[in-house]
């Protein structure tokens, strides 16, 4: 049941460079909310720029804290880093479909990238079961929630393309040797980051003989299915092979089977 | 609390008691998906009539991604039609099964790349006229190649896709038309001539906008149609020829994101009004937008909203 | 620090060393008066070129205010061309006289009632035809209803006002193409073939606000041309047509309001840009946007600003 | 001399019902300011209205404080009521022509309506000549400065429609006294408000043989000459008898004598 609330603004910190965590009072959002869904927010007083904006829901608490982190990457997330305690947002949520929490007898391997990080958090975080957070990035700026993933018990491996932090390389170059560790063990896969990681993540694991869920975000507009804006390919019974699937409504968890790579 | 009932019968046209709506407010056609999407935020029984996004005869893919672009006070969108086609329409869970229980009147947006495909979907929508309030014909898209605009922009194409539909079926029919045109009063005219009951307008603006680092248009189809606050000059200007040319009922719609920005349209001529892009900035819009009508009718001393229909002064 | 030099000449027309402008940002005809009011505020040698107000062969009045309404991201004007006519502006001190002392390029915007009002401006213009970079022919203004629109909606009369004007004088032609079309590219090769050396798009698109207390039109004239940051998508995508349909150079302009906006309409395929409304929201904003198109050219690592022009990828 | 300079917000208060008085600080503009000339204001942070707002000078100070008096109309005026200190706005001016100042022996008598008087109280302020103020409204709310004026010595009387405060009716009504009172000296007139208030001012005086200074503010929007949006109806020796002239450059300041009531 997602629902719009106006969520007050308890604190908007700058976190690392670039990226900043902002904590509303959301209680009608936060009661709802799992894993690896989205909320959609207007930010306040951007006055010529309409649309919401999507974010991964990055943790919720009982007090009706609901936590985004996000990178200033454009005009909303800049405006959005200048608003200030007590300003007041409209958030619609939780909108899109969970991961599916670990089965119990599941090692969770989450893949992330960037502020994917953010989606996956609360996954690992009331997780029963301790696994592997595999975090990448460009270089170190891009690693967050490094400490916060620790304490949940993970297991956390990083890799940057500079080097400048863990494995040089590649975040996926990490996953073989989390599969060599944990032979005969039943893993569970999750990945959320940028989508030319998240294609080469499916396609390596399906490779692999494992399946994995993907939260493949897209450019969005309404948030709830109504507009198509959003989609993605996947595998369909048809003559092409494949449809588009709106990925806030449909998704934005795909299993890597599903996702057309085409 | 003002009186909202919306009349949109016409004396020359059979009067239809489905055409008496609770009030003039309803979703721009693309912007409200087939009304589930949005039936958790309220009950869809609160708007004047859902419109459903277009439905042609086929399903169709809709065009490659980046689909929208956000620019000033507006937004940019070549969905390109993306639809489930007519058979899944018709019988689909999420689709018309659905709506029919809403308890509100159903407006069914149309297109095709053929003249034959729009009259294919009016003579399958046949089945479902108890249902159906209204048609809308869409020649109007600016995202498609086939059909869409092509019918919009062309007063003799426009006259035959309107007047074929009309032939193949007897449920009222909306005729939305295209802004891409110098003058819109021909084509009013020439849906009235071709015996539309009703015009909706304005559709989308080809509009572009290139990303300057990627150096890339930002939507994959090259141009895509501006909606949003930024045209709603056009579109009121647009509504007020309409209405000096025409007598059939006028809907409404660009731009609207408040009851006064409905009110202009009021003003301009228009009986009814869509709303569109205003539902992504808020999913409340529709209901706000009732709300706000009423609001400026009573603190105006205006009993009915019809007592505003094109009464704009000098 | 970029080379900015924008060259207007092209190949089939003889090179004329005028047509070689410092850089390509002049204000948008109307927006700038006839330069001296801005004179205050900066240099107006900075310019690429200074573009005066429609000047006709008389002296006019314009239309009854209101003139002008603040829209959404934008703004109505129907200023309807008031002016001193053509011999006050050759004459006195505040106009071309004044012009011709601030080492700038001048560029004429005329407009007028009949093709031998066209005529008959772009001959007195001779007189001073050394001083004179270019003649922009205005036919595209919503405003007034002789005149202006007509011809630019029209692909006839555009073709014959054009080629008379272009009879009457060997100063270099830029037209300025309406907007208020289904398809921009005829009109642009209308231009072309009927000897314009340069075209300039887009004009203003008519538009309507209603006080909605008073229920009046905000414009006294009914109707306004919508300028502003709300047109950019659409002057976008006309520069980008027009662009693929002609070889002369095209000026752009639409709501440009930065530097990043301007690179836009080159990457669209403008050789040089017109700043109209963001005059009055920054006088400076001329300026403001040579620098940011220097500082884009810079970060991006372009050493011309003709490396981009055209350049958007798919 | 006028010019565009950043004015930071010094103070942004609620002076009576609806008027506002901000102070900016914008020493490059009140160094050339004179009575009767105006401001060209960017509203900061306004961003889906991309238009100026014209502002009569109400004071200057030698610190470089510049202050306008205003009313909240509409969205521009409302959101200028919200800026806090330290928030900073585009300015233009000083713009316009100013009043004459009265000469050694003329008795200045200023006639304002509603946020009119913020345009005239420079004038009485600096005039050496203690003269009248005719101070007229629809109500008690909307008399302003009316202590300020009285402090500058001249004689305040008042006017308002619904006889809330001094005289019920026009202010106009206010004139035939005050020329009774001062038969034999020397008047200058002055008068800034709304346009129908100007215009009976103006002809009823030019019918008792004076002259008078209107400033007749209209819709502006370049504010400096350049778009021909603000114009009025002027006499003129051509066809018609009149020309519009801008109000911005060749106003706000026109002789009642020239005025075309036409
Ligand atoms: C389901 C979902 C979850 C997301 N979660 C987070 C999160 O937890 N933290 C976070 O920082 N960001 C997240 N994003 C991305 C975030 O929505 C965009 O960064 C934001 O909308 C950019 O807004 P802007 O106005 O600053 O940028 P704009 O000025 O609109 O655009 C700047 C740049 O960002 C790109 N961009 C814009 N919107 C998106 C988008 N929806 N997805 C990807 N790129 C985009 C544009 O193409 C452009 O290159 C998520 C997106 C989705 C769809
Ligand atoms: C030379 C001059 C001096 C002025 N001095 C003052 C002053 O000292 N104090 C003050 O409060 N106001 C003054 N005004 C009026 C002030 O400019 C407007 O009230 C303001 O622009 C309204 O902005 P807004 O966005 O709040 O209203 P909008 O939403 O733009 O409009 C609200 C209403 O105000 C009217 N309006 C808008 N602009 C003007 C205008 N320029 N003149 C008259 N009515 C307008 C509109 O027609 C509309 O009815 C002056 C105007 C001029 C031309
Ligand atoms: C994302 C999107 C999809 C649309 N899809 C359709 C459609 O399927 N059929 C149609 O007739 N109009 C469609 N439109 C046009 C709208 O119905 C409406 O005419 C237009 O957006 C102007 O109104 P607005 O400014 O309120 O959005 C679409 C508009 C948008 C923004
Ligand atoms: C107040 C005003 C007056 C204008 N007058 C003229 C004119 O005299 N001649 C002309 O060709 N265009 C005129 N225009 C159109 C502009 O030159 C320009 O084409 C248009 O405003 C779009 O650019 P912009 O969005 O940057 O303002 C005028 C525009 C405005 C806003
Ligand atoms: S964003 Fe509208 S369907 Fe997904
Ligand atoms: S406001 Fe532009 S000329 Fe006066």
């Amino acid at each position: 049941m997602s629902v719009r609330q106006n969520g007050e603004i308890i604190n908007n910190n700058l976190l690392y460079n670039d990226y900043y965590k902002v904590d509303f009072y959301a209680p009608e959002i936060t009661k709802n909310a799992k894993a690896g869904q989205f909320i959609h927010l207007k930010i306040a007083k951007l006055e010529d720029r309409i649309l919401r904006r999507p974010f991964s829901i990055c943790n919720v608490s009982n007090d009706g804290t609901l936590t985004i982190l996000y990178k200033v990457v454009g005009k909303g997330t800049e405006h959005l880093s200048k608003l200030k305690k007590c300003d007041v947002c409209d958030i619609m949520g939780p909108l899109g479909n969970p991961y599916s929490p670990p089965l119990d007898d599941e090692i969770p391997v989450v893949i992330a990238g960037g502020y994917g990080a953010a989606s996956t958090y609360l996954l690992l975080h009331n997780s029963q079961q301790k696994g592997y957070l595999l975090l990448g990035g460009r270089s170190k700026d891009d690693l967050i929630l490094v400490d916060e993933y620790k304490k949940t018990g993970s297991t956390v491996l990083t890799s940057t393309n500079d080097g400048s932090y863990g494995h040089k390389g590649l975040v996926t170059e990490l996953i073989p040797d989390v599969l060599a560790k944990n032979k005969g063990k039943k893993l569970r896969f999750y990945a959320c980051g940028p989508m030319g990681m998240l294609m080469a993540v499916g396609q390596q694991l399906l490779k692999e003989g494992f399946d994995a869920e993907l939260s493949l975000d897209h450019l969005m507009c309404c948030g709830v299915g109504a507009c198509f804006a959003c989609v993605i390919k996947v595998k369909a019974n048809n003559e092409d092979g494949w449809r588009y699937a709106r990925t806030c409504s449909e998704g934005p968890i795909f299993k890597a089977s599903e996702v057309y790579y085409g | 609390m003002a009186n909202l009932t919306t009349n949109l019968n016409t004396e020359n046209h059979p009067f239809n008691e489905k055409l008496i709506l609770k009030n003039p407010v309803m979703p721009a056609s693309g912007t409200f998906g087939y009304g589930v999407e949005y039936a958790e935020y309220f009950k869809l029984e609160k708007l004047g009539a859902v419109v459903v996004k277009g439905i042609a005869p086929f399903a169709s893919h809709g065009n490659p991604t980046p689909r929208v672009a956000e620019v000033t006070s507006g937004m940019l969108n070549a969905i390109g039609l993306q639809g489930p086609g007519i058979d899944k329409f018709l019988k689909g869970e999420e689709y018309l099964p659905f709506l029919k229980q809403q308890n509100c009147p159903i407006i069914v947006n149309i297109w095709g790349k053929t003249v034959e495909d729009y009259v294919e979907v009016a003579e399958r929508l046949n089945e479902e006229a108890d249902a159906l309030t209204a048609i809308e014909i869409n020649i109007s898209c600016p995202n498609v190649k086939e059909g869409g605009v092509a019918f919009g922009t062309d007063e003799k194409l426009a006259y035959t896709v309107i007047s074929k539909v009309r032939a193949a079926t007897n449920i009222p029919l909306i005729t939305k038309l295209s802004p891409n045109v110098t003058k819109i009063a021909p084509f009013a005219q020439v849906a009235e001539d071709a015996g539309s009951n009703m015009i909706s307008l304005i559709n989308t603006i080809p509009g572009m906008a290139i990303d300057i680092k990627t150096r890339k248009p930002k939507i994959a189809n090259l141009t895509g149609g501006l909606s949003g606050p930024a045209i709603k000059p056009i579109a009121v200007r647009m509504v007020n020829e309409a209405y000096n040319a025409v007598k059939i009922p006028i809907i409404g719609m660009g731009g609207i994101m408040t009851g006064d920005d409905a009110i202009e349209f009021f003003l301009a001529g228009a009986s009814a009004i869509g709303v569109g892009t205003a539902i992504f900035a808020d999913p409340m819009a529709p209901i706000n937008i009732i709300d706000g009508i009423d609001k400026f009718l009573d603190s105006e001393g205006f009993g009915n909203i019809s007592d505003i229909i094109g009464q704009m002064g000098k």
